[in-house]
């Protein structure tokens, strides 16, 4: 699928360390090998289903580099739809939780047995709980915003979601909301186009050209760039973030992606050769300047798989939840995100 | 005696004052208007939203989220259901995460009949509102409560949805016990102190009366009369026609119990228990339609638990299962519960023999 | 309320003949009166709630004078909001039946006694029932074009609506269903732009400098216009209507327009001054230009007034809607709006 | 036998071809994959919406006004609740311009439990469209009722839901009444002829069996059984998890009588009655959470009517009152109603002394 790329305007070149690649490289493998990991459990009926983010690691791994983490509105929070296992691997998530929620167990840390694969939830990073419907996290990022410009920091919202859902109404509100006169909010918005919504190709449903030409109106700052290639991706995360930060104002973020085993368990998890593969083009890259060799590299692809077959086993072992724990948490016993807001002195 | 209205405006002034509420928006909730019912004249972190529902829920969410207060209203409940999905994921957020997040959030809106509104001003809500696990529900009939349940609402660390009855907003207390406390006793000096002037009202700051922190906690029902030969268990405006219903039957020594329920979720069984064990007769009145109606959840609950302390089949008072509430006065009333109607009905229960 | 008024390009500036020009006059002036005997009926008591369309006239009498009307998708459908009274009379609704409306009787045509004055349904001239909450009709819009794309025809949909409700996420679906590429719509969009919604100024609500801005991502052609002048309002909405009938493609109107009683009767209906009144400015131009005098003027102006006192006194008389009527037509007996398409040879 | 959702196939490919249907659109309804659940493959009309559910529903209303014949998905009705107050509108289109327009549209959406969706692809939708009047509702549960349901509801001047049990759309016919008639007696004949292969479909084309116009009429019930020691009334896949519950009480010498109600709005309030007139003793089981559902409405009209006919109190039972359905297996199980505990409902019903 060819990929329609505009060049980064507004975003330095400057190169970044090899120190910096190395770590984007190793995250992006380990995040990838998750995913298959996880395909792999659920067609061995250790899960009902699969839905994840490989394809995205060159856009999604930078993203989490780059977030301010932490609890409150001092720190960035994060609005995650189903493609950001990349994104919280690189805030330090451990991959193995993952795998928990894969295998619905009590332990996992995300929804107890209760939400399906890649739908985290983390407050003491300020990770929004992701939710199925299409694009409601858009509706609510004005929301965490409006509490950061509030509390004088540097804390921004980030949020995140797909090409298509872009023709729901909140994806609409969010622009609105985050760009009235004198009320302009700091939300990076980030759509991650992968040209496709499940069997529904982006060419017929639009009419704009690119999705991000529908920041322009609303005077927001919008950029489309390759998400394939993660310099690219971290330099214009990085930027945009900082005019963010600084300036307290909306950014719209369109990158242009893979969707490598297509859209989810449903459409069979499969690998689609046919869809640019960041990890190769990066690997290329790596070999070419010498940062990294093909056969470190492929140790650590090595690395990684093994130790998650390993974990995924162990999980298995892990105690479902019991059908009375339905009843907890209906209701909160006490004001946590309120709490946590005072902790951090904010509001 | 303070008005319904009033009453909203001083817990929400207590609440940005006092209990840490940080924003009160919607449309047309700042200045100058102060809401199309004069509910948030004057207050500090009141502000106007873009005309967009489903925004204003969603941004509540999210300022929730951040460990903000906020108090966000829908304009009129007719305008809320394009944003069921987003209460839903309100009521969901601590057990979709397994208690890791709560959602503190307080959502106003003007709910019923009784007004001439037409289709569009004179939904109700309340059958929506109990269909959403994870919010508390209330639904005041006094001064009083709506200043008491909307601090208790405020201080909940979980969603909590406020209907108002729109046909009492500008109803005052009708006795002491339903007024808020510490209000001026003169009406016009309290109209004088927080109703903003008619004009220019850029200048114009509010003068609060000293009103205490009264939590009038969720889950809790009033007894409004006590009675032996039946029981009405309603709420909101229907509690002021019920009580009307049940003084035209005090001439026919028929003696009806009437509770109000107050919060409609958790709501108090107990209170209906002890009540239906009295008199083992029992009408419950809402104005919401009446097929899959919260009144007929409370009938299943009573054939389930008290069948057989029952000396009358148990009836629902409900609108009528029509699109909408006409304009002309015949057809308002044909649709929604009548005094007459209420009265017929609980007199048909006292007498009925088993 | 200073307007923001482009010049309207791509407008022919062809003089309109003294006769179109007389003829909206007197449309704008019985529209007007209609609206005034309204506001006066709800005050004395003859209606519980007013609302409509005073200070639009020189947009919505042209509007409805360039409207193909008839029943069924060769024709034009129109999703309207509540104040397209101007409309209405232009497409020679009965001015009566606005004073039944107002009153609730029986015998109002347009809801039997259930809506509010202004809430206009007429089947037989496409007029779809004008319905409370704002800014639904966009949703509805694209699917009566995509009838009348299909019938082949020169029908086209027109929908229109306030500025301020262009934040709910039906107006983006109007804009993404009628653009999408391939697909395009025969969508007339109005906005109608009082700056305005209730007591909510435009400015702080909005990021775009002008509603129109938002038509351009979408490739879709936008126009701001005077709405206040019936000539400008004319040679606009019939060049829109000329591309969407041609085109089978949309166009974005926006027209800058007065709100010359306020909201509605919730906030007192009172003529407001300093807003322009599209009327006395049509006045002095049709005098400057010597086409209609003054006395001629104000003999109209008497003429109506008197017409609709007098009716409205007669309908004051008329049979109120009986409690039964509720269980009147929940479910329709027959596919009223299926002949119509028939009969029509469209579908 | 077909299955549920070739039946579904057929009958909108009668719907285009005989009866006018004019679109059939939805996510994902179009070439190349017809539906995530093949529900829509080969037909003429099919085609994929914007992901916008609101776009969905509006256009489906406009479509209907201007005289066409639109069948709109919503892929789950988990991403319905943000249409509601369209559905109203499209319910309310006839009755608010005092019959100058109808609505002539049909919505499709699968419902339920029952497939470890987890807690966004397991709601239930028939509480909420219950509460949708000027609708009419249908909720098959077989193949047959599939199909002849859906062409009574394409033919029908109102807006009509069709609410598809998800865990039964890939469910065949259990016996030859449940089958669509028409089809070729061998099920993998009847796949070729209209399964779409796997890879490539770009030139494949469907040869649809010739089935009749048979059309199930809106709000008639279906005994599924006859019994006389208890009633059990439900609709969709809880029919089948009933009939299990029945089959083992038999072996007890109980007689359950089990109805399908088929049809949720107008309801088959005729063969309710006769049925409790016989049994005495009644369980409405649905699986969509239990406060203000609908068959707490059809306790409410029980007790209403036939409270003198009643043996025992009447029962629901329904999905528990939560934010959700979880996604491991005790959770969905300890959500949703088991066959274990209708059987012993329905136990405890039919031995149960007054
Ligand atoms: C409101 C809503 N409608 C429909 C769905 C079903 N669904 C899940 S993913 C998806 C496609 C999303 O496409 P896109 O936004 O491009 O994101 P991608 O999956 O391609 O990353 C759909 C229709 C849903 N989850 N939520
Ligand atoms: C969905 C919805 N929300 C709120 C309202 C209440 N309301 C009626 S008119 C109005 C303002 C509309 O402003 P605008 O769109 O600019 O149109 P105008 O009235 O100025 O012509 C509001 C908020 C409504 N009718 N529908
Ligand atoms: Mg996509
Ligand atoms: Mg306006």
């Amino acid at each position: 699928m060819a990929q329609v790329v505009s060049v980064p305007r507004r975003v330095s070149d400057e190169a970044l360390s090899p120190e910096l690649l190395v770590q984007m490289y190793d995250l992006m493998v380990k995040a990838r090998v998750l995913e298959e990991r996880l395909i792999r459990m659920q067609k061995q009926g250790d899960g009902y289903f699969w839905i994840g983010g490989p394809g995205e690691e060159a856009f999604s791994v930078p993203l989490g580099l780059l977030v301010h983490k932490g609890q409150g509105p001092e720190f960035d929070y994060l609005h995650l739809h189903y493609r950001g296992g990349g994104t919280m691997l690189a805030l330090g998530a451990d991959p193995v939780d993952a795998l928990r929620q894969m295998k619905n167990t009590a332990t996992d840390p995300y929804s107890g047995g209760r939400n399906f694969a890649s739908h985290y939830s983390v407050r003491k990073w300020n990770v929004v709980p992701v939710s199925s419907p299409i694009e409601v996290q858009y509706a609510m990022a004005p929301g965490t915003a409006m509490a950061q410009k509030r509390a004088g920091g540097k804390g921004i919202t980030i949020v995140t979601g797909g090409d298509a859902g872009t023709a729901e109404g909140e994806f609409a509100s969010c622009l609105i909301w985050s760009s009235r006169k004198g009320h302009e909010l700091p939300v990076l918005i980030v759509v991650t186009n992968n040209q496709y919504g499940i069997s529904t190709p982006y060419d017929g449903q639009h009419g704009e050209k690119r999705v991000s030409d529908r920041g322009a109106a609303f005077g927001i700052r919008s950029l489309t760039i390759d998400g394939n290639d993660p310099e690219t991706s971290y330099r214009a995360i990085r930027s945009a973030m900082d005019y963010v930060r600084t300036e307290r104002k909306p950014f719209f973020l369109e990158a242009m992606v893979s969707r490598l085993y297509g859209h989810s368990s449903s459409s069979g998890a499969n690998f689609v050769s046919e869809e640019a593969d960041c990890i190769a083009q990066f690997e290329a890259k790596l070999e070419d300047r010498k940062i990294l060799t093909r056969a470190r590299m492929s140790e650590l692809r090595t690395k990684y798989t093994e130790e998650l077959l390993e974990a995924s086993k162990r999980v298995r072992e892990e105690p479902q939840p019991e059908p009375e724990d339905v009843w907890k948490h209906v209701f909160a016993e006490e004001n946590m995100v309120g709490k946590a807001a005072r902790k951090d002195g904010a509001s | 005696m303070a008005t319904f209205v009033q009453a909203v405006r001083m817990a929400l002034h207590v609440g940005e004052e006092r209990l840490g509420v940080t924003d009160i928006f919607g449309e047309d909730i700042g200045a100058p208007l102060g809401g199309v019912f004069t509910q948030t004249q004057g207050l500090r972190t009141a502000w106007n939203s873009p005309l967009d529902e489903r925004g204003i829920v969603g941004s509540a969410i999210g300022l929730a989220l951040a460990g903000q207060k906020p108090v966000a209203e829908i304009q009129f409940c007719d305008y809320a259901f394009n944003t069921i999905d987003l209460l839903k994921l309100a009521g969901a957020m601590c057990w979709s995460s397994n208690g890791d997040w709560n959602c503190p959030m307080v959502l106003m809106t003007p709910v019923g009949a009784g007004i001439h509104g037409s289709i569009y001003h004179s939904h109700s809500f309340d059958a929506q509102a109990t269909r959403l696990p994870g919010w508390k529900i209330v639904m005041p009939s006094t001064p009083r409560d709506a200043y008491g349940l909307l601090l208790s609402a405020i201080m909940d660390p979980n969603p909590v949805m406020f209907l108002a009855p729109k046909a009492l907003l500008r109803q005052k207390a009708q006795s002491p016990e339903e007024d808020v406390p510490g209000v001026p006793s003169d009406d016009r000096e309290l109209s004088k102190m927080i109703d903003a002037p008619l004009g220019d009202r850029s200048k114009w700051r509010p003068r609060w009366p000293n009103t205490p922190d009264l939590f009038v906690p969720l889950g809790e029902a009033r007894v409004v009369r006590e009675g032996c030969d039946a029981t009405v268990v309603t709420y909101g405006r229907h509690v002021h026609v019920c009580a009307k219903a049940c003084a035209e039957l005090e001439a026919e020594k028929i003696d009806v119990e009437l509770i109000d329920l107050r919060t409609l979720h958790p709501y108090d069984w107990t209170a209906i228990v002890k009540s239906v064990k009295k008199t083992g007769r029992v009408l419950f009145v809402n104005e919401d339609t009446e097929i899959t109606n919260f009144g007929e959840h409370l009938v299943r609950r009573t054939v389930d638990e008290l069948f057989y302390e029952l000396h009358a089949p148990p009836k629902v008072i409900a609108g009528k299962h029509l699109p909408g509430v006409g304009l002309a006065d015949n057809l308002e009333k044909a649709s929604v519960p009548q005094q007459d109607e209420i009265r017929d009905a609980l007199r048909n229960l006292a007498r009925h023999e088993p």
